[in-house]
């Protein structure tokens, strides 16, 4: 847009030119008379991009106060760059979630490479070292050569972000349903270490004080990024491609070790990184919260190309920039900081007592606008929401009981199922041990990494089984928790808290907004009852792909917790021969929404398994107690295809086999997807502690040498060398992404 | 047989993190008059002449060899040996 | 004996290095930028894992022509041990430090895991705390890994013995399963793989103390012998 | 001003993955008559001209831009707008 002939304030109104940027007919309205005058091009870029669902959570916003936020130890809640839970010693723990859905459907590895980047900013301006990268990813089916390339594209972006950067990345999940032929998901989230003293805050306080500008110069990258990522995906926005950002991972790795030294530095008042409608929400949002004003003059703003416009600097989402406040006549100190890392601090504008947000651009005020009417007043919606009617008919049908003959084959086509095969194509590509801390790489259940210089470790894992959430949100948003909880506590840890990914389809959609209502509800009730606190999420709405099939509902849990000393850190996988292996809590016959119904019948229906959170909250703090008291050698959760898949993911590692004997019927013992089940192994001399320490276990077999699988019931059930089954599950996702299709 | 010279650019406006870092290191060894790096691609594809070859190329440059949401591509198609 | 850990702009196992000689080593090392660089001081010099400058163009091309290298290259020449690591490693060889050049990995993945590594060399100042032949554990991290000379340099490496490490399981490509070696004087040591990752049995292996041992143990005896 | 335009490629009797993997990939898209192909580097460097142009391209190329143990550079020198 050439700034000359830039469309006037009359032409926006009339030509209704503000619905290209993604605003509704109202909300223009309700902007100009904010105002009291119409807004010119570069205001009404302003308030499209900060009252988008993806900045102003519009439509979320409702739904986002039911989440439990607060507990003892939660120094920062929602609000901030990320969460803050204290760990004990002055330290505390910083993470947060992000997808980056849209732009990697679009350009896979530029997206996922710049969600990655993204994330790692909101932590760091916190004042905090990242020390742990983790990343939810939901596929289409891998026989579609599109989906392949998004497959591998997004490993390989988030890959060669982290893996520069020099943060592991040490830990995720992958699906792969049909659900997301179009419509990829690509969640990133990010851990930090703080000392609480050090604890930073966006906020542009201090009239007179410095705005300053850090790092890569601007360009018109992304521009209308946000606005796009709260859109349906439509043949047009394959047309918008050239908005997509680009990443340069060595420009953040300078940018977290200069932001890490400025902290230090007591001429900083307040630091923000520019996400999501970059330099707009990030200088609007901080004198917002300190409530104040601020002028910039863009003239000053670093820019890669040329005759860029208010508008577009306002709108671009380059990559790796900061926002700084710093005391006034102290900005040089400041620069000096930066200048060490060939990095260049500019002023770039000052913080007044106006609470206006004015910019100057070429000697004229292009942008005068109350700065709380951007960070605060974007509209909320409450939008209808009705139960769908898949969801009426799934509750009356009859229980759904798959018919299986062959046991053997069954387990071994479950553990060649994409979602359930190892994960090692993906997680070999990451540098998962940089920083020297991470004691369980991928592979177990949660990742652990130590605390340096001190006894404590940290467990982190993120979790969502949207097929549940799919036939019924509610106790699938419940399951998406416990199941946080469990690979948290499998560890060694104790919960702490959650960050929250919610992607969903549109939620002008009725029924894709009782999903989001009724997925909040469960997660919600979960996080009371099991202790988890919300301290931050993100929300990615419109997943729908070209025909308008929106995505299963996926509310991404991240989770991290705490172990009290590095003794307790316990693995998945079984350690040695002769360990006696137990089955904590009971198994019914419930396939709804399971990997078994999945593959066999190619679609997802009927109710979801049951859980009861008391039962839960129990089982796992009988489970962390018995752990921390030495009794446990190995601990794994039940998932996705039931025990029989539990188990031999338990063998695996060592190629131990193992004797185990079958309580009930076969079918639901070997693949119902129950929940509040773990699997355990405990050492002979140990077994009667345990077994009073744990009251629900039942011991059903042992760890043998022979490297062989059986399972018994009256006769043998089902037998095969664990090198087989393993071959199977190692091979699975490497052989589908050769296989010609 | 033909030998198809093909090269790979960043569309304009697109940033260019290694073109950068090249510039860079050129102006600390002191080559002060260099405006700009750009760093792409260069491909040598030798392929079997047939009737079409033009078409086919274009085919797997949009397809698999160019990544079309940032990048540019030409070539030129020489006798080979 | 003090040790220098460069650090150059994208460097990122610079710490690791650090912790691994200070902690577990038990040596005196400082993190140097590499501006600020003065080696004079130092008795060995630590080339960190990571990715200078991006590794854009080709990893470690553009360090190896910032300033410091002058200085590096005299510690060489003086015959302190110089151990570069991954980009450390690939530092050296655009250095031309040491013969040869580095090409992506064979499957042009990242990968990063355990490797078994046989040690061919037990006789270097970098190794003598392990046995000729020995299988060690040591995880690699690195795309571009795949370790590149021609025939003629390669003969030279093995009749001088200069190949310390090889792969079992070549994970990369490498000319003659080659995971490290020395320059001729023996004091100049490149290696993919981290030894610095696997110096403390919680983090899974402990072999690679032993190389910085092996340093430290050389230092003495040499130090001993001048004083 | 000046634009240079330098092609970078492995010397021959260098192994080249990424020409490798590219000539797979297009084999299984059945791009059957493709025989080899290799990947290289090419930059567009802007540079203001001056008496001994090619001198300095040349020394960029040997202390930099390309690694002569393993790759060969070449290049034109164009004039720019
Ligand atoms: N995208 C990913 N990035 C990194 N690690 C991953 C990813 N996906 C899976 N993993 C790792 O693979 C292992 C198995 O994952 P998963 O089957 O999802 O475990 P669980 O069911 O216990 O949550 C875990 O250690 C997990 O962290
Ligand atoms: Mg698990």
């Amino acid at each position: 847009m050439p700034s000359m002939l830039e469309i006037s304030p009359e032409q926006i109104e009339e030509q209704r030119i503000f619905r290209e940027m993604g605003l509704k007919d109202d909300e223009y309205a309700s902007i100009r008379s904010i105002l009291g005058r119409r807004p010119n091009y570069t205001e009404t870029g302003l308030f499209s991009v900060m009252w988008s669902e993806h900045c102003s959570y519009k439509n979320s916003k409702p739904l986002l106060k039911k989440f439990p936020t607060e507990g003892a130890h939660v120094l920062q809640g929602p609000g901030e760059g990320a969460g803050i839970i204290d760990i004990g010693d002055d330290q505390a723990v910083v993470f947060k979630i992000e997808s980056h859905n849209h732009p990697s459907a679009v350009e896979p590895y530029q997206g996922a490479a710049t969600g990655v980047g993204g994330i790692l900013r909101d932590v760091f301006s916190m004042g905090a070292r990242p020390i742990a990268l983790l990343n939810s990813l939901r596929f289409g089916s891998l026989q579609q050569p599109r989906v392949k390339y998004l497959f591998e594209e997004v490993v390989r972006g988030i890959a060669g972000y982290g893996n520069c950067v020099g943060v592991p990345t040490v830990g995720g999940e992958v699906q792969f349903d049909d659900a997301y032929n179009g419509n990829p998901l690509v969640n990133a989230m990010c851990v930090g270490l703080i000392d609480h003293k050090d604890i930073q805050k966006g906020i542009a306080a201090g009239i007179g004080n410095t705005v300053m500008y850090v790092g890569a110069k601007t360009g018109r990258d992304g521009i209308h990024g946000a606005t796009f990522a709260s859109e349906e995906l439509s043949e047009e926005s394959e047309e918008k491609r050239p908005s997509v950002q680009v990443g340069d991972p060595f420009m953040e790795k300078l940018l977290i070790e200069a932001c890490l030294d400025v902290i230090q530095h007591d001429a900083l008042v307040g630091i923000q990184d520019m996400g999501a409608a970059g330099l707009t929400s990030s200088a609007s949002e901080m004198a917002s919260k300190a409530g104040t004003g601020m002028t910039m003059n863009l003239d000053y703003i670093p820019q890669r190309e040329e005759n860029m416009t208010a508008y577009e600097m306002m709108l671009s989402e380059s990559q790796e920039r900061m926002l700084l406040v710093v005391e006034k006549g102290r900005e040089e100190e400041i620069a000096r900081v930066f200048r060490k890392y060939n990095l260049e601090a500019v002023a770039v504008g000052e913080v007044t007592d106006t609470k206006r947000f004015r910019l100057e651009h070429h000697g004229e005020v292009v942008a005068d606008v109350p700065v709380d009417s951007l960070a605060e007043d974007a509209p909320v919606y409450h939008q209808p929401s009705r139960i769908p009617a898949y969801y009426e008919e799934f509750q009356k049908m009859e229980d759904y009981i798959p018919e299986i003959t062959d046991y053997r084959e069954t387990l071994v086509n479950l553990l060649k199922q994409p979602t359930i095969a190892s994960k090692e194509w993906v997680y070999d590509q990451y540098d998962s041990m940089v920083q020297t801390n991470t004691v369980v790489t991928p592979g177990s259940d949660a990742a652990v990494l130590r605390v340096r210089g001190t006894k404590k470790a940290l467990a982190m894992t993120t979790d969502c089984n949207s097929r549940y959430l799919y036939v019924d949100p509610e106790v699938g948003g419940k399951i998406a928790v416990a199941e946080a909880a469990r690979n948290i506590v499998c560890s060694g840890g104790r919960p702490l808290g959650i960050t929250d990914g919610l992607n969903f389809g549109s939620p002008e959609n009725p029924e894709i907004f009782w999903q989001m209502e009724k997925s909040v509800d469960g997660m919600s009730e979960a996080c009371r009852l099991l202790e988890t606190p919300v301290i931050g999420g993100n929300v990615s709405l419109y997943n729908e792909s070209f025909g308008g099939q929106a995505i299963y509902p996926t509310p991404i849990v991240g989770m991290v917790g705490l172990i009290d000393d590095v003794q307790h850190i316990t693995r998945s996988h079984a350690r040695s021969a002769g360990d006696l292996i137990y089955v904590i809590g009971e198994t019914q016959a419930e396939f709804g929404g399971s990997e078994l119904q999945g593959m066999l019948e190619g679609k997802h229906f009927g109710k979801a398994p049951s859980i009861d959170l008391n039962t839960e909250y129990n089982r796992q703090k009988q489970l962390l107690t018995a752990i921390r008291a030495g009794l446990v050698v190995s601990a794994h959760d039940v998932s996705e295809g039931g025990l029989s898949v539990a188990l031999a993911e338990k063998l695996f590692e060592k190629e131990f086999g193992c004797e185990v004997t079958l309580e009930g019927e076969p079918v639901t013992a070997l693949f119902a997807e129950s929940q509040s089940r773990f699997i355990v192994t405990v050492a002979p001399e140990q077994k009667r502690a345990f077994e009073q320490s744990v009251t629900d276990a039942r011991l059903i077999g042992t760890v043998t040498e022979n490297g062989v699988y059986r399972i018994k019931q009256e006769g043998v059930v089902l037998e095969e060398k664990t090198s087989v089954l393993k071959e199977a599950w190692k091979g699975a996702i490497g052989c589908l992404l050769k296989s010609k299709v | 047989m033909r030998k198809v010279k093909i090269h790979i650019t960043l569309k304009e406006g697109v940033l260019d993190p290694q073109g950068k870092a090249v510039h860079n290191s050129l102006q600390s060894l002191e080559y002060s008059n260099v405006q700009d790096v750009r760093v792409g691609k260069y491909m040598e594809v030798m392929v079997e002449d047939s009737d079409n070859l033009e078409a086919e190329i274009d085919r797997m440059c949009d397809q698999l060899l160019a990544n079309p949401v940032i990048e540019n591509y030409s070539y030129t198609i020489e006798e080979a040996g | 004996m003090k040790f220098a850990v460069i650090v150059f702009p994208g460097s990122n196992c610079d710490r690791d290095m650090y912790f691994a000689v200070k902690d577990q080593l038990g040596a005196e090392a400082d993190l140097v930028w590499y501006k600020e660089a003065n080696l004079a001081n130092y008795d060995g010099i630590l080339l960190p894992g990571g990715f200078s400058y991006g590794d854009y163009l080709r990893s470690g091309a553009i360090a190896s022509t910032s300033d410091v290298i002058t200085q590096i290259r005299e510690a060489a020449e003086a015959g302190k041990p110089v151990l570069g690591v991954c980009n450390g490693f690939q530092i050296l060889l655009e250095m031309g430090l040491l013969p040869g050049a580095m090409l992506p990995n064979e499957k042009l993945k990242f990968m990063c895991h355990f490797e078994t590594l046989t040690v061919e060399n037990a006789d270097t100042m970098f190794t003598r705390q392990y046995k000729e032949k020995e299988k060690i554990q040591i995880p690699i991290a690195h795309g571009d890994g795949n370790y590149f000379c021609d025939e003629e340099t390669l003969q030279k490496l093995q009749n001088n013995k200069q190949i310390v490490f090889t792969y079992d399981q070549n994970p990369n490509g490498s000319v003659g399963d080659i995971a490290g070696i020395t320059n001729e004087h023996g004091n100049v040591l490149g290696m993919m793989p981290h030894p610095e990752r696997a110096v403390e049995a919680l983090l899974g292996h402990d072999d690679g103390l032993r190389l910085f041992e092996s340093i430290l143990t050389h230092w003495r005896e040499h130090h001993a012998i001048n004083a």
